[in-house]
C-alpha cells in the first residue's frame, strides 16, 4: 500500500514543479511522466484484471506518450520557448498551490470514508492536483500552459476514477481517455490558427471580445 | 352575438386584403375599404338585435386554448363600447381612401391597410373576450398592431420614437394586467370571467395593477406619455382611431375588472375620482400650450378620459354607498361620453388630417384663413369643436350633464360622508372654460381670418372621400344632442350588467328622462332660431359693401399680425407655469425703436421629459456599466468565476 | 433497435460526408439525415418500442421531449444550411458538415443515455465537436471565442465528471458496491451517503450550469453566439443549451429520489433568479444583434431553471418554455445571419430598414422579436405566464416579481434593436446575399411552430410535456 | 306654460334695454350731468336695427353667428329664470347646468367671430374674454351649490323660488358671500367698469367692446341688445336672492321684482362712477379671490 501512496505523493511533486517552473518543454515532459505515474495505479490498486490491464495501458500510450509528442509538435511549429510573468507572479502561484494541497489534505479527512479508503491518499492527492490543474489554467497567460493545466485537471479526476473501477465499465473509461485525446487534438489546432494569426500564444491580445 | 364575430373576421379578412401587392393594390384598397363597411354592417346589425335582449349573450368554442377556453360574451357594456367602433373604423378606412390617394408621406400604404384592419379586429375581440387569457391575447395583439399603426411613417424619427415610446408603455401596462389577472387566479376558475359581483373585492394591489395596466392604455395623467407623441405620429385616420376608440379600451378594462366586485371599497372611487380630475385639468392645460395641432387633439383625449374616469369613479363611489341614482347616472354619463368623445374626436382627427393634407404641415401658427377654402372641412371641425366643449346643441353636453346630475345625487350627504363628490362640478366647469377657451383658439387661428403662409393660402378642399367619411360622424354629434333619451335604455341596462342585479333596479334616471327631454327641445329651439337669423341677415347683407377688417386706423395690417396659437393662450399658460414649464424665447422690447423680434413658446411634455427619459437614461448607463465588468473578456476570469460559483455552492450546502 | 439506428445514423452519415469529395453530394446529406432522424424520433414517440438495453439506452418523457425539439431544430438548420454552404463556398463545406452530423449523434446519445458516465462523454464529445464550428468565419474574434468556449466547457465538464464520481462514491459508501446506471441510482436513492451527494451535485450542477450558460458562468455565452455562424449559433442554442437542461435535470432527480429535494430546488431557483437578471439587464442598450440575441438565450434558461425549481405548474411552464424557446431562439439566430450576411455587419449603425433591404427576413425577425419578447399569441407568452403563476402558487413572490421586472427590461433592449434595425431609411445598395427562399423557408417554419404552441396545445404533446413535468414533481 | 313663456320673451326682450338706460342715467347724474332719455338704448338699437351694414372680406358666416347667438342665448335662458315669485316657464332638475353652458355657447360664438375679422385687436379681446371667463364659471357653480344645498332642490324654480327667505336667517353669512360673489362675476360677463369699461375708445384696454369692433348696422344692434338681455338675465337671480320677500300676491311681487331690478341698476349705476378699472393682470386675481370666497361658502354651508 505503501507504494501505491509514495507514487501520489511524487505526483504532488511534479504539481509543484508544474507551478513553479517557467520554461515550457520540461513541463510538458513533468505532465507526461505525472501521466505515466498514473497509468500504473490501477494496476497497483486492484491487481492484474483485463480492465486495469485495458485502462493503464491506453492510460499509458495516450498522457505519457502521444499527447505530449503533439504538444511538442507545436511547440516546435510555434517556436516559444519561455512563459511570460504569469498573472500573479511564480512565487505566490507556488504558495497558493501548496495552501490548497494542504487544504485538501485536510478537507479529506472530515470527508466521511470508506475504512479501506482512510489511510490511503487517493482523495487528498487527486483534490490538490484538481486545484493546482485549475490554478495553472487561471495564472497562466499562454495558451500552452493553459492546455497543461487542463491535463493536470483531468489527471487528478482520473485520480479519483481508480477509486471507482467497478463503476466505470472499460467501453466508458476509454470514452473518457478517447475524449481528452479528441480536446487536446482540437485545441492543438487552434493553439495553431493562434499561433498564425497572433504570431505569439499569449492571450492577453484574446480579449478583444469584451462589453 | 354570431354578427359580432362575423363582423371581427371581416375586419381580420380586410387587413389580409389591404396587404395585395403590386397593380392589384387598387382592387386591394377597394376589398379591404368593402370588407371594413361589410363588418361595420354586420356589428351594427348584432348590435341591433343584441339591444332587444336584457340578458348577456354568451359563446364558448371548445377549441382547446392552452389555459382558457375560447369565450366571448357580448352584454350592455360592450356593446356601448362596441358601437362607436363600428362606425369609426370604416369611415376611417373610406377616409384613408381619400387620404392616401394625393398624400405621399405614406409610402407603406399596403402596410398600414394590413395593421389597421387587424388592430379593428383586436379591439372588437377584446370588448367580447370572456376569459382573461382571451383578453390578453386580443388586447395584446391590437397593441402590437397599435404601435405598427403609430410608426407607419418609421422613416421619419419622430414617428421611431413615438413608437418606441408607445410599445413600452403598452407592454409595461400588459405585464401588470399579466401580473394582477396571475394574482386573481385561484380566485377565477381557469381564468374565466366572473359574473358581476361575484367576487371579493379585489386587495389594493391588484387593484393598483389593473389601474396601472389598463391606466397606460387610457392615458391618466402621470401615465399619458406615449399619448401626445404617438397621436400626432400616426397618419391622421390612424390617430382618430386610436384616440377615439383604443384609449376606451383601457377605460372598458376598468369597468370590467371593477363589475367583478360585489361592494368596491371606497378608495377606489376616490382614486378615480383623484386621477380624472388632475388629468382634466393638467390635460386641457397643456393642450392650450400646444402648437402642434394633432399634439393638441391628443391631449384634449388625456382630458376628456379624465372626464370619463370622474363618471367612473362617481359610480364606483355609488357602488359602495349602494346610492342606486348615483351608479346609474355616473355610469351612464361616463359611458356616453366614451360614445360621444369616440365620435367628435374622431371628426376632429379626420379634420385635422384634411388640413394637414394640403398645407403639409401641423404647426398651427401656420394655418389661418382655411374656412373660405375648405368650406365643409372648417364646417365639420366646428360641430367637432363645439362638441368637444361640451356646449349645448350637440352630443358632449349630454354625457356631461348627466355626469353632472349623477355628482349632484350625493348634494344632500354630508362631509364625512359623499359630499366631496359635488367638487366635480366646478372641476367640471374649470375644464370646460379652458377647453373652450382652447378650441376657440384652433378654431378662430386654423379657419379664421387671413391665412399666413403660402401654404395655406392655396389650399385645397378635402377630397369627397375624406368628406364623405366625416359628415356621419357629425350627424351622429348631432343626433345625440338633439335627441339624447334614445340612449337612455342602453345606458340603463349597461348599469344592471355592471352591478350584476338586475331585477330590484327602480330606474332612477326619470329625472333624467325629464331633463333630457327639455334639453333635447331647447336644443331644436336653438338651432332653428340661430339659423333663422343667420340666414336673414345674411340676405339683409348680401349687397353690402365689402372693405378690410377696421384696424383702428392703421392701414397695412399683415396676416402676421394676427394673433397666433401661442399669444392667444399666453394668458391661460401663465396660470399652469408650474405643471407646464413653458420655455419662452423672445418677446423683451429694449430699446426705443425696438429691431424685429421673435416670440416663440415651446412647452414639453413634462412627465416624460423631465421624468421618465431621464430616469431610463440612468437605469440604462448602470445596466451598460454592470455588463461591462461582468463580461471583461479575460479567459482567467470567466474561469475564477466557475471556481468561485463552486466554492460558494458547497459553502451553501454544508 | 430504433435508439441505436438513431444515434448511429448521424455518425454513419458524419463519416461518409468526410471521405465525400463533391462538394453538393455533401451538404445534400445534411437534410437527408434530419429528415431520417426527426422521422425516426416521431416514430418511437408514437410508437415507443422496447428497449434493448434499458440500463444503458432509454426515453424517457423528457428525454423524447428533448429529442423531438433537437429532431426538428436539426433538421430546420440543415434545410437553411444547403443555400447557406452553397453561398460560403471559400470556406469549404466538409468540416461544418461532418461536425453537425456528429454534433446531432453525440446529442442523440447524450439524449438517450441512462447511464451517467455515458452522458457525460456525449456531452463531452459534442462540445469538442462544436468548437470548430464555431471557427467558422476564420476571423480573430471567431478565433478568440472558439478559445474561450473550449477551455470553458472543457474545465465545466471536467468539475461535472468529478461530481458523476462523487455521486459514484456516494452510492460507495452507502451500499458496498457501486454502478452508475441512473435507474440503480434512482432505485437505491434512499442509501446514497449524504455529504459526498451534496458535493457531488454541487460540482455536478456547476459543470452543467455552465455548459447550459446560467448567469454567474454564462460569459463564454455571448461570444461564442456572437461570433459563431448563425446556423451554428441556433444549433447551439436550441439543441445543446437543451441536452444540458436535461443533464442538469438527472442530477436533480437524483437529489429529489435521496430526499435532498428542497436544496436542489433553492440552488435552481438561485441560478434561475441570477441568470434572469443578468441576461435582462445585459441586453439594454446592445449594438450587436446576435450578442443580443446570446444575452437573451441567458435569460430564457434562467426562466427555464427557475420554472423547474418552483415546480408544480411552473415545471409544466417551465417544459413548454424549453420547446418554443429553442424554436423562437435557433429561428431569431438564423435570421440575425441573414442580416449580418445582407448588411455584411451584425453591429446595429451599419443595420437599418431591413424591411425594405432584406423584406422577407426582416419582417421575420420582426416576428422572431415578438416571439422571444413572450408577445401574446405565441407559445413564450403562455409559458412565461405559466411559470409565473407557478410562482405566486408556491408563494415564491420575490421570484415571481424579479421575472416579470426583467421580461420589460429585456423587452426594451429587444426593442431598441429591433427599432434601429428594421425600421428607417434602407442603405439604397443591392443587398450582398439576397434572401434565398430556403434561407427564410426553416425560421418561418420554425415561427409557425411556436405560434401554433401559443394558440393550441394538441393532447399528446400537453400529455408528454405533463409528464415530462411530472418527473420532478417533489414527493410531499 | 306657453302663456308663461310668452310674458318670459316679451319681459327680457322689451324691459332690458330699460336697465342699460338707468345705469347710463345714474353715472350722468353722479358726472352732474342731467343725462340721456331713459328711452335712449331702445331708440340706438332701432336706429342701428334699421341701418345698412358694411361686412369686412376676410370674414365669413361665421361673423353673424356670433351676435345671433347673442341675442338667441340669453331669451332662451330667460325661460328658466322666475321673475321674483312668479315661476320659471321652464324647470327640469338640473336646468341651471343647460343655462350655464348656453352663456358658454353665446361666448364661443362671439370669441370666434372676433377672431374672424382677422384683426389682431378683436383676438386680443377674444383671448382675454375666453381667459377670464373660464376663471368664472366655477364661481358661479359654488355659488348655484350652495343655494341648491339651501334649498335641496336642482331645479331654478327650486332653488330662487319661494323658501329663499327661509334661508337667509339660517345661512345667512354664505348666502351673502354668494351674493357679493355672484355681484363679481355679474360685472365681469357684463363687461362692467372695474373689470372693463363699455364707453372706453382705447382698443387695448378693452375685453368685450373690441370684440364687437367690426359689427356694424343690425349686427351691432344685436349685440347691444343681447348685452342689456344678457345683464338683465344674471340680474333676475341676484335680485332674487337679495329680496327673498314673497308677499303670494302676483301683482304686488312683480312689482317688487321690478323695483329690485331697478335697484340694482342704480348700483351698478354708482359702482361703475365711483370705482376705477382695475388692471388687466389684476383681475384673475380677484376672480380666484371669488373661487375662495365662494368655496367658503360653500364649506359653511356643507358643514
Amino acid at each position: 500500500m505503501n507504494l501505491v501512496n509514495n507514487v501520489l505523493i511524487l505526483v504532488v511533486f511534479i504539481n509543484f514543479f508544474m507551478l513553479s517552473s517557467s520554461r515550457l518543454v520540461p513541463c510538458i515532459r513533468a505532465v507526461s511522466l505525472q501521466g505515466a505515474l498514473l497509468a500504473l495505479l490501477p494496476l497497483l490498486t486492484h491487481g492484474f484484471t483485463a480492465h486495469t490491464v485495458v485502462l493503464s495501458c491506453g492510460a499509458l500510450a495516450l498522457k505519457g506518450i502521444i499527447i505530449p509528442r503533439l504538444l511538442l509538435r507545436t511547440i516546435e511549429q510555434v517556436g516559444i520557448r519561455r512563459e511570460l510573468e504569469p498573472i500573479i507572479g511564480y512565487v505566490p502561484t507556488t504558495a497558493l498551490g501548496a495552501l490548497l494541497t494542504s487544504a485538501s489534505f485536510l478537507f479529506a479527512n472530515q470527508l466521511p470514508l470508506l475504512p479501506e479508503h482512510v489511510d490511503s491518499l487517493f482523495i487528498p492527492v487527486s483534490l490538490s492536483t484538481l486545484s493546482s490543474g485549475l490554478l495553472l489554467l487561471m495564472t497562466r497567460k499562454k495558451a500552452i500552459t493553459q492546455v497543461l493545466g487542463y491535463l493536470v485537471l483531468e489527471n487528478g479526476i482520473y485520480i479519483f476514477g481508480i477509486l471507482l473501477l467497478e463503476a466505470m465499465p472499460t467501453l466508458v473509461e476509454a470514452g473518457v481517455l478517447l475524449d481528452l485525446l479528441v480536446g487536446i487534438f482540437v485545441m492543438g489546432i487552434v493553439m495553431h490558427q493562434i499561433h498564425r494569426t497572433y504570431s505569439d500564444l499569449g492571450t492577453e491580445q484574446l480579449s478583444a471580445l469584451k462589453e | 352575438m354570431y354578427w359580432i364575430l362575423s363582423a371581427l373576421l371581416a375586419f381580420a379578412v380586410s387587413g389580409i386584403l389591404g396587404f395585395t401587392p403590386g397593380l392589384r393594390q387598387r382592387l386591394g384598397t377597394a376589398l379591404h375599404l368593402l370588407c371594413h363597411v361589410a363588418a361595420a354592417a354586420f356589428g351594427l346589425y348584432g348590435l341591433y338585435r343584441f339591444a332587444f335582449s336584457p340578458l348577456p349573450d354568451l359563446i364558448l368554442f371548445n377549441l382547446p386554448l392552452p389555459l382558457g377556453e375560447l369565450t366571448f360574451r357580448l352584454d350592455a357594456i360592450s356593446a356601448i363600447f362596441l358601437a362607436p367602433v363600428f362606425l369609426v373604423a370604416p369611415l376611417g378606412a373610406l377616409y384613408g381612401l381619400g387620404y392616401n390617394q394625393q398624400h405621399t408621406t405614406l409610402h407603406r400604404p399596403r402596410k398600414f391597410r394590413f395593421w389597421y384592419g387587424l388592430m379593428c379586429a383586436g379591439t372588437v375581440g377584446v370588448l367580447t373576450a370572456d376569459n382573461a387569457i382571451l383578453f390578453l391575447l386580443l388586447w395584446e395583439i391590437m397593441a402590437v398592431s397599435g404601435y405598427f399603426v403609430v410608426a407607419a411613417e418609421d422613416h421619419t424619427p419622430e414617428a421611431k420614437s413615438a413608437g418606441f415610446v408607445y410599445f413600452t408603455a403598452t407592454r409595461i401596462g400588459t405585464l401588470a394586467l399579466i401580473a394582477a389577472f396571475a394574482l386573481l387566479y385561484p380566485l377565477l376558475d381557469l381564468f374565466r370571467f366572473p359574473a358581476a359581483g361575484a367576487l371579493p373585492a379585489h386587495p389594493p394591489l391588484v387593484f393598483f395593477l389593473f389601474l396601472l395596466g389598463f391606466g397606460l392604455k387610457a392615458g391618466f395623467m402621470p401615465l399619458h406619455v406615449w399619448l401626445p407623441g404617438a397621436h400626432s405620429a400616426a397618419p391622421s385616420h390612424g390617430s382618430a382611431f386610436l384616440s377615439g376608440i383604443i384609449i376606451k379600451l383601457g377605460i372598458y378594462g376598468i369597468v370590467r375588472v371593477t363589475s367583478f366586485c360585489a361592494a368596491p371599497p371606497l378608495y377606489w372611487g376616490w382614486t378615480l375620482l383623484g386621477l380624472g380630475a388632475i388629468s382634466g385639468i393638467l390635460g386641457v392645460a397643456f393642450a392650450l400650450a400646444q402648437h402642434d395641432i394633432k399634439r393638441l387633439l391628443a391631449y384634449h383625449s388625456v382630458e376628456n378620459i379624465g372626464i370619463i374616469a370622474m363618471g367612473l369613479g362617481l359610480a364606483l363611489l355609488g357602488r359602495s354607498t349602494d346610492n342606486p341614482a348615483l351608479i346609474a347616472l355616473g355610469l351612464g354619463g361616463a359611458l356616453l361620453h366614451v360614445v360621444n368623445h369616440g365620435l367628435f374626436k374622431s371628426l376632429l382627427f379626420f379634420s385635422a388630417g384634411a388640413v394637414i393634407r394640403t398645407t403639409g404641415t401641423r404647426d398651427i401658427d401656420a394655418f389661418g384663413g382655411l374656412l373660405k377654402r375648405l368650406p365643409w372641412t372648417a364646417a365639420l371641425f366646428l360641430v367637432g369643436a363645439v362638441a368637444i366643449s361640451a356646449l349645448p346643441p350637440f352630443n358632449g353636453f349630454v354625457s356631461e350633464w348627466l355626469i353632472f346630475i349623477g355628482a349632484l345625487q350625493t348634494l344632500q350627504s354630508s362631509l364625512s360622508d359623499t359630499a366631496a363628490a359635488l367638487m366635480v362640478l366646478p372641476v367640471l366647469g374649470l375644464i370646460g372654460g379652458l377647453a373652450l377657451a382652447c378650441f376657440v383658439k384652433i378654431f378662430g387661428i386654423t379657419f379664421l381670418g387671413t391665412p399666413r403662409t403660402p401654404a395655406a393660402q392655396d389650399a385645397t378642399e378635402a377630397t369627397w372621400g375624406m368628406r364623405a367619411a366625416m359628415l356621419p360622424l357629425a350627424l351622429a354629434c348631432l343626433v345625440i344632442g338633439v335627441l339624447p333619451t334614445l340612449t337612455l335604455p342602453t345606458l340603463q341596462m349597461a348599469a344592471h350588467h355592471w352591478t350584476g342585479i338586475i331585477s330590484t333596479y327602480p330606474t332612477p334616471l326619470p329625472t333624467a328622462i325629464a331633463g333630457l327631454g327639455w334639453v333635447s327641445r331647447i336644443a331644436l329651439v336653438l338651432i332653428a332660431a340661430t339659423l333663422l337669423l343667420t340666414l336673414g341677415l345674411r340676405f339683409k347683407a348680401r349687397r353690402a359693401p365689402k372693405t378690410d377688417t377696421w384696424g383702428c386706423g392703421y392701414n397695412q395690417p399683415t396676416a402676421r399680425m394676427q394673433y397666433t396659437a401661442s399669444s392667444f393662450a399666453d394668458g391661460l399658460i401663465g396660470w399652469f407655469r408650474f405643471s407646464l414649464q413653458t420655455k419662452k424665447s423672445g418677446a423683451q422690447l429694449s430699446e426705443l425703436f425696438p429691431k424685429p423680434g421673435q416670440f416663440y413658446s415651446h412647452t414639453p411634455d413634462g412627465v416624460l421629459e423631465r421624468l421618465v427619459l431621464p430616469l431610463f437614461q440612468h437605469i440604462e448607463n448602470t445596466f451598460v456599466w454592470l455588463r461591462r465588468r461582468v463580461q471583461n473578456g479575460i479567459i482567467s476570469f470567466y474561469l475564477l468565476s466557475v471556481t468561485l460559483t463552486l466554492v460558494a455552492l458547497l459553502i451553501y450546502i454544508f | 433497435m430504433l435508439l441505436i439506428a438513431l444515434i448511429a445514423l448521424p455518425l454513419v452519415a458524419a463519416g461518409s460526408a468526410l471521405l465525400l469529395s463533391d462538394h453538393r453530394w455533401r451538404s445534400a446529406l445534411l437534410p437527408i439525415t434530419g429528415a431520417l432522424h426527426m422521422g425516426l424520433a416521431l416514430f418511437l414517440f408514437i410508437r415507443p418500442e422496447a428497449p434493448l438495453a434499458p440500463l444503458w439506452l432509454d426515453l424517457d418523457p423528457l428525454s423524447t421531449l428533448v429529442l423531438l425539439v433537437t429532431g426538428g431544430l436539426f433538421f430546420a438548420c440543415a434545410l437553411y444550411a444547403l443555400p447557406y454552404l452553397r453561398m460560403r463556398r471559400e470556406w469549404g463545406n466538409r468540416l461544418m458538415v461532418a461536425g453537425q452530423l456528429a454534433f446531432l449523434s453525440a446529442v442523440s446519445l447524450a439524449v438517450a443515455a441512462r447511464h451517467l458516465g455515458l452522458m457525460w462523454f456525449a456531452v463531452e464529445a459534442s462540445t469538442f465537436i462544436s468548437a470548430p464550428m464555431i471557427y467558422f468565419f476564420r476571423n480573430p474574434l471567431s478565433l478568440e471565442a472558439t478559445w474561450k468556449y473550449l477551455i470553458n466547457s472543457a474545465v465545466s465538464v471536467a468539475l461535472a465528471m468529478l461530481g458523476i464520481l462523487f455521486i459514484a462514491y456516494a452510492r460507495l459508501s452507502g451500499e458496498g458496491h457501486t454502478d452508475l446506471h441512473l435507474a440503480h441510482l434512482l432505485e437505491h436513492g434512499t442509501q446514497l451517503d449524504d455529504s459526498w451527494l451534496k458535493a457531488g451535485f454541487a460540482f455536478y450542477t456547476v459543470g452543467f450550469a455552465t455548459k447550459m450558460g446560467l448567469a454567474p458562468v454564462h460569459m463564454w455565452k455571448p461570444d461564442a453566439y456572437g461570433e459563431a455562424p448563425g446556423l451554428v449559433g441556433a444549433l447551439m442554442s436550441g439543441a445543446l443549451a437543451a441536452v444540458a437542461f436535461l443533464a442538469l435535470l438527472r442530477g436533480v432527480q437524483i437529489m429529489d429520489v435521496a430526499g435532498q429535494a428542497e436544496l436542489a430546488r433553492a440552488i435552481l431557483v438561485g441560478f434561475g433568479l441570477i441568470s434572469i437578471v443578468i441576461g435582462a439587464i445585459s441586453m439594454v442598450r446592445q449594438p450587436d444583434i446576435k450578442r443580443l440575441l446570446a444575452y437573451s438565450s441567458v435569460k430564457h434558461m434562467g426562466i427555464l431553471v427557475l420554472g423547474v425549481g418552483i415546480g408544480g405548474l411552473a415545471a409544466y411552464g417551465a417544459m413548454l418554455h424549453l420547446v418554443c424557446n429553442a424554436f423562437a431562439k435557433s429561428a431569431a439566430f438564423l435570421l440575425s445571419g441573414n442580416l449580418q450576411r445582407s448588411y455584411g455587419s451584425k453591429q446595429l449603425p451599419d443595420i437599418q430598414g431591413a424591411l425594405t433591404h432584406v423584406p422577407a427576413s426582416g419582417n421575420l425577425y420582426l416576428i422572431s422579436f415578438l416571439a422571444l419578447t413572450g408577445t401574446p399569441p405565441f407559445g413564450l407568452f403562455i409559458s412565461e405566464l405559466l411559470v409565473f403563476i407557478g410562482a405566486l402558487q408556491r408563494h415564491y413572490i420575490p421570484a415571481a416579481v424579479i421575472l416579470l421586472l426583467s421580461l420589460g427590461v429585456a423587452f426594451v433592449g429587444f426593442l431598441q434593436a429591433v427599432t434601429r434595425a428594421t425600421t428607417g431609411q434602407a442603405p439604397d445598395a443591392r443587398p450582398a446575399f439576397r434572401d434565398h427562399w430556403l434561407l427564410v423557408l426553416p425560421p418561418a417554419l420554425l415561427l409557425l411552430l411556436t405560434l401554433l404552441l401559443g394558440i393550441t396545445t394538441p393532447p399528446p404533446i400537453a400529455a408528454l410535456l405533463a409528464d415530462a413535468a411530472a418527473l420532478f414533481e417533489v414527493l410531499p | 306654460m306657453l302663456i308663461n313663456a310668452l310674458i318670459h320673451t316679451l319681459v327680457v326682450l322689451l324691459l332690458s334695454p330699460l336697465l342699460i338706460g338707468i345705469i347710463i342715467r345714474v353715472k350722468s347724474r353722479f358726472a352732474g350731468r342731467r343725462g340721456a332719455p331713459l328711452v335712449q338704448p331702445w331708440r340706438d338699437i332701432w336706429r342701428l336695427l334699421r341701418k345698412d351694414l358694411v361686412i369686412s372680406h376676410t370674414t365669413s358666416w361665421v361673423f353673424f353667428v356670433g351676435p345671433v347667438l347673442g341675442v338667441v342665448v340669453p331669451v332662451l335662458a330667460f325661460l328658466f329664470v322666475p321673475l321674483g315669485a312668479f315661476p320659471a316657464a321652464i324647470s327640469f332638475e338640473g336646468d341651471f347646468i343647460l343655462w350655464l353652458y348656453l352663456f358658454a355657447l353665446a361666448r364661443f360664438a362671439t370669441a370666434a367671430a372676433a377672431l374672424d375679422t382677422g384683426s389682431s385687436f378683436e383676438g386680443m379681446g377674444a383671448a382675454r374674454e375666453v381667459t377670464y371667463a373660464s376663471l368664472a364659471e366655477p364661481v358661479l357653480f359654488f355659488c348655484l351649490l350652495v343655494i341648491a344645498r339651501l334649498s335641496g332642490s336642482l331645479s331654478f324654480n327650486g332653488m330662487f323660488g319661494a323658501d329663499i327667505a327661509a334661508m337667509w336667517p339660517t345661512a345667512g353669512v354664505s348666502l351673502l358671500l354668494v351674493a357679493l360673489c355672484w355681484m363679481l362675476v355679474l360685472l365681469l360677463e357684463n363687461a362692467r367698469i372695474p373689470f372693463d369699461d363699455p364707453t372706453t375708445h382705447l382698443e387695448l384696454t378693452m375685453i368685450h367692446e373690441v370684440m364687437v369692433l367690426d359689427h356694424s348696422g343690425p349686427l351691432l344692434g344685436l349685440v347691444h341688445w343681447g348685452a342689456a338681455m344678457k345683464l338683465m338675465v344674471s340680474g333676475a337671480l341676484l335680485v332674487r336672492v337679495i329680496l327673498p320677500f314673497s308677499t303670494g300676491h302676483p301683482g304686488f311681487d312683480i312689482a317688487l321684482f321690478a323695483l329690485g331690478m331697478i335697484l340694482l341698476a342704480a348700483l351698478i349705476g354708482v359702482v361703475e362712477s365711483v370705482m376705477a378699472r382695475f388692471k388687466l393682470p389684476r383681475i384673475p386675481q380677484i376672480m380666484v379671490g371669488a373661487i375662495l370666497f365662494a368655496f367658503f361658502a360653500w364649506i359653511l354651508v356643507l358643514r
